[in-house]
Protein backbone atom coordinates (compact mmCIF):
# COMPACT_ATOMS: atom_id res chain seq x y z
CA UNK A 1 0.00 0.00 0.00
CA UNK A 2 1.16 3.46 -1.00
CA UNK A 3 -0.38 7.12 0.05
CA UNK A 4 1.50 9.99 -0.60
CA UNK A 5 1.29 14.15 -0.69
CA UNK A 6 3.08 15.22 -3.55
CA UNK A 7 4.27 18.87 -3.86
CA UNK A 8 5.56 17.72 -7.66
CA UNK A 9 4.14 17.47 -10.34
CA UNK A 10 3.66 13.08 -11.49
CA UNK A 11 2.84 11.07 -13.83
CA UNK A 12 -0.05 9.06 -12.95
CA UNK A 13 0.23 6.05 -14.61
CA UNK A 14 4.15 5.84 -14.58
CA UNK A 15 3.47 5.85 -10.98
CA UNK A 16 0.97 3.34 -11.31
CA UNK A 17 3.57 1.26 -13.30
CA UNK A 18 6.20 1.57 -10.96
CA UNK A 19 4.76 1.21 -7.88
CA UNK A 20 3.53 -2.16 -9.57
CA UNK A 21 6.58 -3.37 -10.36
CA UNK A 22 8.21 -2.11 -7.10
CA UNK A 23 6.15 -4.51 -5.63
CA UNK A 24 7.04 -7.45 -7.04
CA UNK A 25 3.13 -9.37 -7.07
CA UNK A 26 2.90 -10.29 -11.28
CA UNK A 27 0.54 -12.99 -11.55
CA UNK A 28 -1.24 -12.52 -8.40
CA UNK A 29 -3.56 -10.27 -9.55
CA UNK A 30 -6.15 -9.98 -12.32
CA UNK A 31 -7.74 -7.14 -12.34
CA UNK A 32 -6.53 -3.16 -11.61
CA UNK A 33 -8.85 -0.44 -11.29
CA UNK A 34 -7.50 2.86 -11.83
CA UNK A 35 -8.84 6.61 -11.63
CA UNK A 36 -6.89 9.77 -12.43
CA UNK A 37 -8.17 13.21 -11.98
CA UNK A 38 -6.41 16.02 -13.87
CA UNK A 39 -6.48 20.01 -14.32
CA UNK A 40 -8.76 20.85 -16.88
CA UNK A 41 -8.59 24.51 -18.31
CA UNK A 42 -12.29 24.87 -17.71
CA UNK A 43 -14.71 24.89 -14.47
CA UNK A 44 -18.61 26.02 -14.56
CA UNK A 45 -18.29 28.26 -17.43
CA UNK A 46 -14.87 29.68 -15.78
CA UNK A 47 -11.66 29.65 -17.80
CA UNK A 48 -8.84 28.81 -15.42
CA UNK A 49 -5.35 29.09 -15.83
CA UNK A 50 -3.58 27.59 -13.20
CA UNK A 51 -4.80 26.75 -9.50
CA UNK A 52 -3.62 26.06 -5.83
CA UNK A 53 -4.35 23.10 -4.43
CA UNK A 54 -4.09 23.92 -0.04
CA UNK A 55 -4.29 20.51 2.08
CA UNK A 56 -4.48 19.43 6.34
CA UNK A 57 -0.58 18.23 6.45
CA UNK A 58 -1.09 15.32 8.85
CA UNK A 59 -4.90 14.79 8.67
CA UNK A 60 -4.82 14.25 4.46
CA UNK A 61 -2.11 11.15 5.16
CA UNK A 62 -3.85 9.56 8.07
CA UNK A 63 -7.02 10.04 6.40
CA UNK A 64 -6.07 8.88 2.97
CA UNK A 65 -3.97 6.00 5.27
CA UNK A 66 -7.75 4.82 6.20
CA UNK A 67 -9.62 4.30 3.34
CA UNK A 68 -6.84 2.75 1.62
CA UNK A 69 -6.48 0.45 4.56
CA UNK A 70 -10.43 -0.02 4.45
CA UNK A 71 -11.06 -0.64 1.15
CA UNK A 72 -8.27 -3.16 1.65
CA UNK A 73 -9.91 -5.19 4.38
CA UNK A 74 -13.17 -4.93 3.05
CA UNK A 75 -12.59 -6.15 -0.74
CA UNK A 76 -9.76 -7.98 0.20
CA UNK A 77 -7.12 -6.44 -2.41
CA UNK A 78 -3.75 -7.04 -2.93
CA UNK A 79 -2.86 -3.97 -3.25
CA UNK A 80 -3.64 -0.14 -3.52
CA UNK A 81 -1.99 3.46 -4.33
CA UNK A 82 -3.71 6.79 -3.88
CA UNK A 83 -1.16 9.64 -4.74
CA UNK A 84 -2.49 13.53 -4.48
CA UNK A 85 -0.75 16.50 -6.05
CA UNK A 86 -0.80 19.81 -3.52
CA UNK A 87 0.93 23.35 -4.59
CA UNK A 88 0.43 25.08 -7.59
CA UNK A 89 -1.23 22.89 -10.34
CA UNK A 90 -0.72 23.82 -14.57
CA UNK A 91 -3.19 22.76 -17.16
CA UNK A 92 -3.19 19.28 -17.58
CA UNK A 93 -1.46 18.48 -14.82
CA UNK A 94 -2.28 15.19 -12.63
CA UNK A 95 -3.84 16.03 -9.39
CA UNK A 96 -5.21 12.22 -7.96
CA UNK A 97 -4.65 8.81 -8.89
CA UNK A 98 -6.06 5.74 -6.76
CA UNK A 99 -5.75 2.67 -8.42
CA UNK A 100 -6.58 -1.24 -6.77
CA UNK A 101 -5.20 -4.59 -7.48
CA UNK A 102 -7.57 -7.26 -6.85
CA UNK A 103 -7.72 -11.26 -8.38
CA UNK A 104 -11.14 -10.42 -9.85
CA UNK A 105 -12.77 -7.36 -11.36
CA UNK A 106 -15.53 -7.01 -9.56
CA UNK A 107 -13.71 -5.60 -6.37
CA UNK A 108 -10.94 -3.33 -8.00
CA UNK A 109 -13.95 -1.62 -9.60
CA UNK A 110 -15.81 -1.28 -6.64
CA UNK A 111 -13.03 -0.43 -4.74
CA UNK A 112 -11.56 2.16 -6.80
CA UNK A 113 -14.71 3.97 -7.05
CA UNK A 114 -15.41 4.57 -3.39
CA UNK A 115 -11.79 5.25 -2.33
CA UNK A 116 -12.42 7.89 -4.93
CA UNK A 117 -15.73 9.14 -3.73
CA UNK A 118 -14.65 9.15 -0.04
CA UNK A 119 -11.53 11.41 -0.71
CA UNK A 120 -13.49 13.57 -2.50
CA UNK A 121 -16.02 14.23 -0.07
CA UNK A 122 -14.06 14.34 2.90
CA UNK A 123 -10.41 14.12 2.34
CA UNK A 124 -8.78 17.58 3.76
CA UNK A 125 -7.94 19.46 0.07
CA UNK A 126 -9.22 22.36 -0.92
CA UNK A 127 -8.72 23.52 -4.71
CA UNK A 128 -7.85 27.58 -5.49
CA UNK A 129 -8.65 28.21 -9.17
CA UNK A 130 -6.67 31.46 -10.86
CA UNK A 131 -8.83 32.49 -13.99
CA UNK A 132 -8.21 35.46 -15.97
CA UNK A 133 -10.29 37.58 -13.70
CA UNK A 134 -9.19 36.52 -10.56
CA UNK A 135 -8.62 34.04 -8.17
CA UNK A 136 -11.56 32.28 -6.57
CA UNK A 137 -12.18 29.03 -3.90
CA UNK A 138 -13.74 26.12 -5.28
CA UNK A 139 -16.89 26.00 -3.69
CA UNK A 140 -18.02 22.11 -3.59
CA UNK A 141 -17.03 19.13 -5.64
CA UNK A 142 -19.03 17.52 -8.65
CA UNK A 143 -20.99 15.23 -7.24
CA UNK A 144 -19.88 11.72 -8.43
CA UNK A 145 -22.57 8.82 -7.88
CA UNK B 1 -7.69 24.63 29.59
CA UNK B 2 -5.82 25.30 26.29
CA UNK B 3 -6.68 24.01 22.44
CA UNK B 4 -5.03 24.66 19.50
CA UNK B 5 -7.52 26.01 16.31
CA UNK B 6 -6.55 25.58 12.68
CA UNK B 7 -8.29 26.97 9.75
CA UNK B 8 -8.07 26.13 6.18
CA UNK B 9 -8.91 27.47 2.85
CA UNK B 10 -11.63 30.39 2.20
CA UNK B 11 -11.74 30.31 6.09
CA UNK B 12 -8.44 31.19 7.12
CA UNK B 13 -8.48 33.76 4.49
CA UNK B 14 -12.10 35.15 6.27
CA UNK B 15 -10.41 34.90 9.62
CA UNK B 16 -7.27 36.28 8.47
CA UNK B 17 -4.88 33.38 10.66
CA UNK B 18 -4.02 29.94 10.10
CA UNK B 19 -3.79 28.56 13.76
CA UNK B 20 -3.88 29.81 17.03
CA UNK B 21 -3.78 28.32 20.95
CA UNK B 22 -6.33 29.70 23.23
CA UNK B 23 -7.87 28.91 26.32
CA UNK B 24 -11.40 27.94 26.55
CA UNK B 25 -13.74 26.34 30.05
CA UNK B 26 -14.06 22.95 30.52
CA UNK B 27 -16.41 21.14 29.05
CA UNK B 28 -16.56 23.14 26.04
CA UNK B 29 -18.15 21.36 23.19
CA UNK B 30 -16.79 21.96 19.21
CA UNK B 31 -19.97 24.00 18.64
CA UNK B 32 -19.35 26.00 21.50
CA UNK B 33 -16.06 26.96 20.40
CA UNK B 34 -17.34 27.72 16.86
CA UNK B 35 -19.91 30.04 18.19
CA UNK B 36 -17.77 31.80 20.37
CA UNK B 37 -15.64 32.02 16.89
CA UNK B 38 -18.04 33.49 14.65
CA UNK B 39 -19.81 35.79 17.21
CA UNK B 40 -15.82 37.36 18.15
CA UNK B 41 -14.70 37.56 15.03
CA UNK B 42 -18.18 38.65 13.39
CA UNK B 43 -18.22 36.74 10.68
CA UNK B 44 -20.76 34.02 8.64
CA UNK B 45 -19.81 30.90 7.47
CA UNK B 46 -22.01 28.19 6.37
CA UNK B 47 -21.42 24.34 5.80
CA UNK B 48 -17.88 24.64 7.85
CA UNK B 49 -16.61 21.08 8.61
CA UNK B 50 -15.20 20.31 12.04
CA UNK B 51 -12.24 17.86 13.14
CA UNK B 52 -10.64 17.23 16.69
CA UNK B 53 -7.20 15.47 16.44
CA UNK B 54 -7.85 15.02 12.58
CA UNK B 55 -11.24 12.98 12.99
CA UNK B 56 -14.31 14.16 11.28
CA UNK B 57 -16.26 14.69 14.69
CA UNK B 58 -19.91 16.09 15.66
CA UNK B 59 -20.56 19.39 16.89
CA UNK B 60 -21.54 18.27 20.55
CA UNK B 61 -18.38 16.84 20.74
CA UNK B 62 -16.52 17.94 24.17
CA UNK B 63 -12.68 19.24 24.33
CA UNK B 64 -10.23 18.48 26.34
CA UNK B 65 -6.69 20.11 27.05
CA UNK B 66 -4.64 20.02 24.27
CA UNK B 67 -7.27 19.11 21.74
CA UNK B 68 -6.72 20.10 18.11
CA UNK B 69 -9.55 21.32 16.71
CA UNK B 70 -9.80 22.27 12.87
CA UNK B 71 -12.65 24.40 11.03
CA UNK B 72 -12.70 24.44 7.00
CA UNK B 73 -14.86 24.88 4.24
CA UNK B 74 -16.36 21.41 2.65
CA UNK B 75 -13.59 19.48 0.99
CA UNK B 76 -13.08 20.04 -2.69
CA UNK B 77 -9.82 17.63 -3.61
CA UNK B 78 -9.59 15.02 -6.18
CA UNK C 1 -10.89 6.26 -30.47
CA UNK C 2 -8.65 2.99 -30.36
CA UNK C 3 -9.32 -0.31 -30.65
CA UNK C 4 -7.09 -2.85 -31.65
CA UNK C 5 -6.13 -6.53 -30.65
CA UNK C 6 -2.99 -7.65 -30.44
CA UNK C 7 -0.55 -10.15 -31.04
CA UNK C 8 2.49 -9.28 -28.85
CA UNK C 9 2.62 -8.53 -25.04
CA UNK C 10 2.14 -4.48 -24.51
CA UNK C 11 2.09 -2.83 -21.25
CA UNK C 12 -1.47 -1.35 -20.25
CA UNK C 13 -0.33 2.17 -18.87
CA UNK C 14 2.69 3.02 -21.53
CA UNK C 15 -0.60 2.28 -23.88
CA UNK C 16 -3.03 4.37 -22.32
CA UNK C 17 -0.26 7.16 -21.89
CA UNK C 18 0.84 7.06 -25.51
CA UNK C 19 -2.44 7.25 -26.84
CA UNK C 20 -3.27 9.91 -24.45
CA UNK C 21 -0.39 11.86 -25.06
CA UNK C 22 -1.17 11.43 -28.98
CA UNK C 23 -4.56 12.45 -28.73
CA UNK C 24 -3.20 16.07 -27.43
CA UNK C 25 -6.10 16.55 -25.42
CA UNK C 26 -4.36 17.60 -22.46
CA UNK C 27 -6.61 20.30 -19.87
CA UNK C 28 -10.11 18.85 -22.13
CA UNK C 29 -10.43 15.73 -19.51
CA UNK C 30 -10.71 16.19 -15.85
CA UNK C 31 -11.08 12.02 -15.33
CA UNK C 32 -10.01 8.93 -16.88
CA UNK C 33 -10.88 5.50 -15.23
CA UNK C 34 -9.23 2.58 -16.84
CA UNK C 35 -8.92 -1.15 -15.85
CA UNK C 36 -6.36 -3.97 -16.62
CA UNK C 37 -6.92 -7.08 -16.54
CA UNK C 38 -3.79 -9.85 -16.49
CA UNK C 39 -2.86 -13.01 -15.98
CA UNK C 40 -2.80 -14.49 -12.71
CA UNK C 41 -1.10 -17.77 -12.11
CA UNK C 42 -4.05 -19.03 -10.63
CA UNK C 43 -7.85 -19.53 -11.77
CA UNK C 44 -10.19 -21.55 -10.24
CA UNK C 45 -7.28 -23.83 -7.72
CA UNK C 46 -5.55 -24.43 -11.05
CA UNK C 47 -2.05 -23.46 -11.08
CA UNK C 48 -1.50 -22.11 -14.51
CA UNK C 49 1.42 -21.58 -16.68
CA UNK C 50 0.30 -20.32 -19.60
CA UNK C 51 -2.71 -19.42 -21.65
CA UNK C 52 -3.75 -19.30 -25.60
CA UNK C 53 -6.70 -16.90 -26.70
CA UNK C 54 -8.09 -17.65 -29.53
CA UNK C 55 -10.26 -14.72 -31.25
CA UNK C 56 -12.87 -14.43 -34.21
CA UNK C 57 -11.25 -11.95 -36.31
CA UNK C 58 -13.49 -9.65 -38.03
CA UNK C 59 -16.02 -9.82 -35.53
CA UNK C 60 -14.04 -8.96 -32.65
CA UNK C 61 -12.80 -5.68 -34.27
CA UNK C 62 -16.35 -4.67 -35.10
CA UNK C 63 -17.61 -5.70 -32.13
CA UNK C 64 -15.47 -4.01 -30.04
CA UNK C 65 -15.44 -0.54 -32.05
CA UNK C 66 -19.42 -0.92 -31.04
CA UNK C 67 -19.02 -0.77 -27.84
CA UNK C 68 -16.65 1.85 -27.59
CA UNK C 69 -18.40 3.59 -29.99
CA UNK C 70 -21.70 3.27 -27.73
CA UNK C 71 -20.58 4.13 -24.63
CA UNK C 72 -18.58 7.53 -26.16
CA UNK C 73 -22.06 8.07 -27.13
CA UNK C 74 -24.03 7.43 -23.61
CA UNK C 75 -21.64 9.10 -21.41
CA UNK C 76 -20.68 11.82 -23.96
CA UNK C 77 -16.97 10.71 -23.37
CA UNK C 78 -13.88 12.36 -25.15
CA UNK C 79 -12.19 9.72 -25.88
CA UNK C 80 -11.61 5.82 -25.53
CA UNK C 81 -9.35 3.12 -25.46
CA UNK C 82 -9.50 -0.57 -25.78
CA UNK C 83 -6.88 -3.01 -26.49
CA UNK C 84 -7.14 -6.91 -26.08
CA UNK C 85 -4.74 -9.70 -26.72
CA UNK C 86 -4.32 -12.73 -28.33
CA UNK C 87 -2.29 -15.85 -29.01
CA UNK C 88 -0.50 -17.13 -26.24
CA UNK C 89 -0.10 -15.03 -23.14
CA UNK C 90 2.41 -15.58 -19.91
CA UNK C 91 2.17 -14.67 -16.44
CA UNK C 92 1.64 -11.88 -15.52
CA UNK C 93 0.99 -10.24 -19.03
CA UNK C 94 -1.20 -7.70 -19.87
CA UNK C 95 -4.42 -9.11 -21.73
CA UNK C 96 -7.46 -6.30 -21.55
CA UNK C 97 -7.32 -2.26 -21.11
CA UNK C 98 -10.33 -0.16 -21.45
CA UNK C 99 -9.85 3.64 -20.34
CA UNK C 100 -12.34 6.27 -20.91
CA UNK C 101 -11.76 9.85 -20.94
CA UNK C 102 -14.38 12.30 -19.58
CA UNK C 103 -15.00 15.79 -17.87
CA UNK C 104 -15.98 14.35 -14.76
CA UNK C 105 -15.48 10.90 -12.84
CA UNK C 106 -19.28 9.89 -13.16
CA UNK C 107 -19.20 9.64 -16.54
CA UNK C 108 -15.40 7.72 -16.54
CA UNK C 109 -15.94 5.13 -13.80
CA UNK C 110 -19.57 4.00 -15.41
CA UNK C 111 -18.44 3.75 -19.22
CA UNK C 112 -15.32 1.82 -18.41
CA UNK C 113 -17.43 -0.34 -16.07
CA UNK C 114 -20.11 -0.69 -18.69
CA UNK C 115 -17.34 -1.48 -21.37
CA UNK C 116 -15.42 -3.97 -19.45
CA UNK C 117 -18.88 -5.80 -18.58
CA UNK C 118 -19.85 -5.81 -22.15
CA UNK C 119 -16.32 -6.85 -23.43
CA UNK C 120 -16.47 -9.89 -20.93
CA UNK C 121 -19.86 -11.32 -21.98
CA UNK C 122 -19.96 -10.51 -25.45
CA UNK C 123 -16.87 -9.65 -27.33
CA UNK C 124 -15.50 -13.69 -29.06
CA UNK C 125 -12.24 -14.54 -27.34
CA UNK C 126 -11.66 -17.70 -25.82
CA UNK C 127 -9.26 -18.55 -23.46
CA UNK C 128 -7.19 -22.09 -22.94
CA UNK C 129 -5.46 -22.69 -19.79
CA UNK C 130 -2.40 -24.31 -19.66
CA UNK C 131 -1.48 -26.27 -16.32
CA UNK C 132 1.25 -28.84 -15.17
CA UNK C 133 -1.65 -31.12 -16.05
CA UNK C 134 -2.57 -30.21 -19.50
CA UNK C 135 -4.41 -27.35 -21.04
CA UNK C 136 -8.36 -26.44 -21.18
CA UNK C 137 -10.55 -24.18 -21.88
CA UNK C 138 -12.07 -21.94 -19.55
CA UNK C 139 -15.68 -22.19 -19.49
CA UNK C 140 -17.26 -19.49 -18.46
CA UNK C 141 -16.16 -15.87 -16.84
CA UNK C 142 -16.26 -14.87 -13.38
CA UNK C 143 -19.39 -12.52 -12.92
CA UNK C 144 -18.24 -8.79 -12.51
CA UNK C 145 -21.55 -6.97 -11.26
CA UNK D 1 -27.89 -21.71 -51.30
CA UNK D 2 -25.00 -21.46 -49.54
CA UNK D 3 -23.71 -20.25 -46.57
CA UNK D 4 -20.46 -19.97 -45.00
CA UNK D 5 -20.33 -21.60 -40.94
CA UNK D 6 -17.30 -20.84 -38.60
CA UNK D 7 -16.56 -22.86 -35.19
CA UNK D 8 -14.74 -21.56 -32.13
CA UNK D 9 -12.76 -22.65 -29.49
CA UNK D 10 -14.06 -25.69 -27.47
CA UNK D 11 -16.62 -26.49 -30.33
CA UNK D 12 -13.99 -26.15 -33.20
CA UNK D 13 -12.04 -28.68 -31.60
CA UNK D 14 -14.97 -31.25 -31.21
CA UNK D 15 -16.10 -30.48 -34.43
CA UNK D 16 -12.50 -31.16 -35.88
CA UNK D 17 -13.21 -28.64 -38.23
CA UNK D 18 -12.66 -24.40 -37.91
CA UNK D 19 -15.08 -23.31 -40.97
CA UNK D 20 -16.88 -24.89 -43.97
CA UNK D 21 -19.53 -24.00 -46.44
CA UNK D 22 -22.53 -25.66 -47.24
CA UNK D 23 -25.69 -26.15 -49.10
CA UNK D 24 -28.79 -25.63 -47.08
CA UNK D 25 -33.01 -24.92 -48.00
CA UNK D 26 -34.45 -21.89 -48.07
CA UNK D 27 -35.71 -20.86 -45.49
CA UNK D 28 -33.76 -22.43 -43.00
CA UNK D 29 -33.01 -20.83 -39.31
CA UNK D 30 -29.95 -20.60 -37.61
CA UNK D 31 -31.49 -23.11 -34.83
CA UNK D 32 -32.32 -25.57 -38.01
CA UNK D 33 -28.71 -24.97 -38.91
CA UNK D 34 -27.80 -26.16 -35.65
CA UNK D 35 -29.83 -29.32 -34.98
CA UNK D 36 -28.51 -30.30 -38.01
CA UNK D 37 -25.32 -30.01 -37.31
CA UNK D 38 -25.17 -31.60 -33.98
CA UNK D 39 -27.54 -34.32 -35.31
CA UNK D 40 -24.99 -34.81 -38.33
CA UNK D 41 -21.73 -34.65 -36.20
CA UNK D 42 -23.48 -36.43 -33.49
CA UNK D 43 -22.26 -34.41 -30.53
CA UNK D 44 -23.71 -32.33 -27.71
CA UNK D 45 -22.95 -29.17 -26.84
CA UNK D 46 -24.77 -26.86 -24.33
CA UNK D 47 -24.81 -23.27 -24.16
CA UNK D 48 -23.56 -22.72 -28.02
CA UNK D 49 -23.60 -18.94 -28.75
CA UNK D 50 -25.02 -17.91 -32.34
CA UNK D 51 -24.09 -15.11 -34.98
CA UNK D 52 -24.91 -14.28 -38.53
CA UNK D 53 -22.69 -12.08 -40.05
CA UNK D 54 -20.65 -11.15 -37.42
CA UNK D 55 -23.56 -9.91 -35.17
CA UNK D 56 -25.53 -11.97 -32.38
CA UNK D 57 -28.44 -13.38 -33.73
CA UNK D 58 -32.16 -14.93 -31.79
CA UNK D 59 -32.02 -18.92 -33.12
CA UNK D 60 -35.04 -18.04 -35.29
CA UNK D 61 -33.22 -15.42 -37.23
CA UNK D 62 -33.82 -17.30 -41.35
CA UNK D 63 -30.41 -17.52 -43.40
CA UNK D 64 -30.33 -15.95 -46.91
CA UNK D 65 -27.54 -16.77 -49.35
CA UNK D 66 -23.97 -15.67 -48.61
CA UNK D 67 -24.68 -15.68 -44.74
CA UNK D 68 -21.92 -16.18 -42.77
CA UNK D 69 -22.66 -18.26 -39.27
CA UNK D 70 -20.42 -18.84 -36.41
CA UNK D 71 -21.25 -20.96 -33.68
CA UNK D 72 -19.23 -20.82 -30.18
CA UNK D 73 -19.04 -21.37 -26.39
CA UNK D 74 -19.77 -18.80 -24.08
CA UNK D 75 -16.91 -16.53 -24.56
CA UNK D 76 -14.15 -16.06 -21.75
CA UNK D 77 -12.15 -12.80 -22.98
CA UNK D 78 -10.92 -9.97 -20.77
Amino acid sequence: MLVDIRKESFNAYREILSYQESQNFSGEYGATASFVGSMRDFNEDRKVTSMTLEHYPGMTEKHLNAIAREATEKWRLLDVLILHRIGKVTIGEDIVVVASWSAHRKEAFESCRSMMEQLKSSAPFWKKESTTSGSKWVEKNTPGI
Amino acid sequence: MQVSIKYFASLRELIGEASVTIDIEENTTVHDLWMEIIRRKNIEFDNVMMTVNMEYVKSERQLIAGDEVAFFPPVTGG
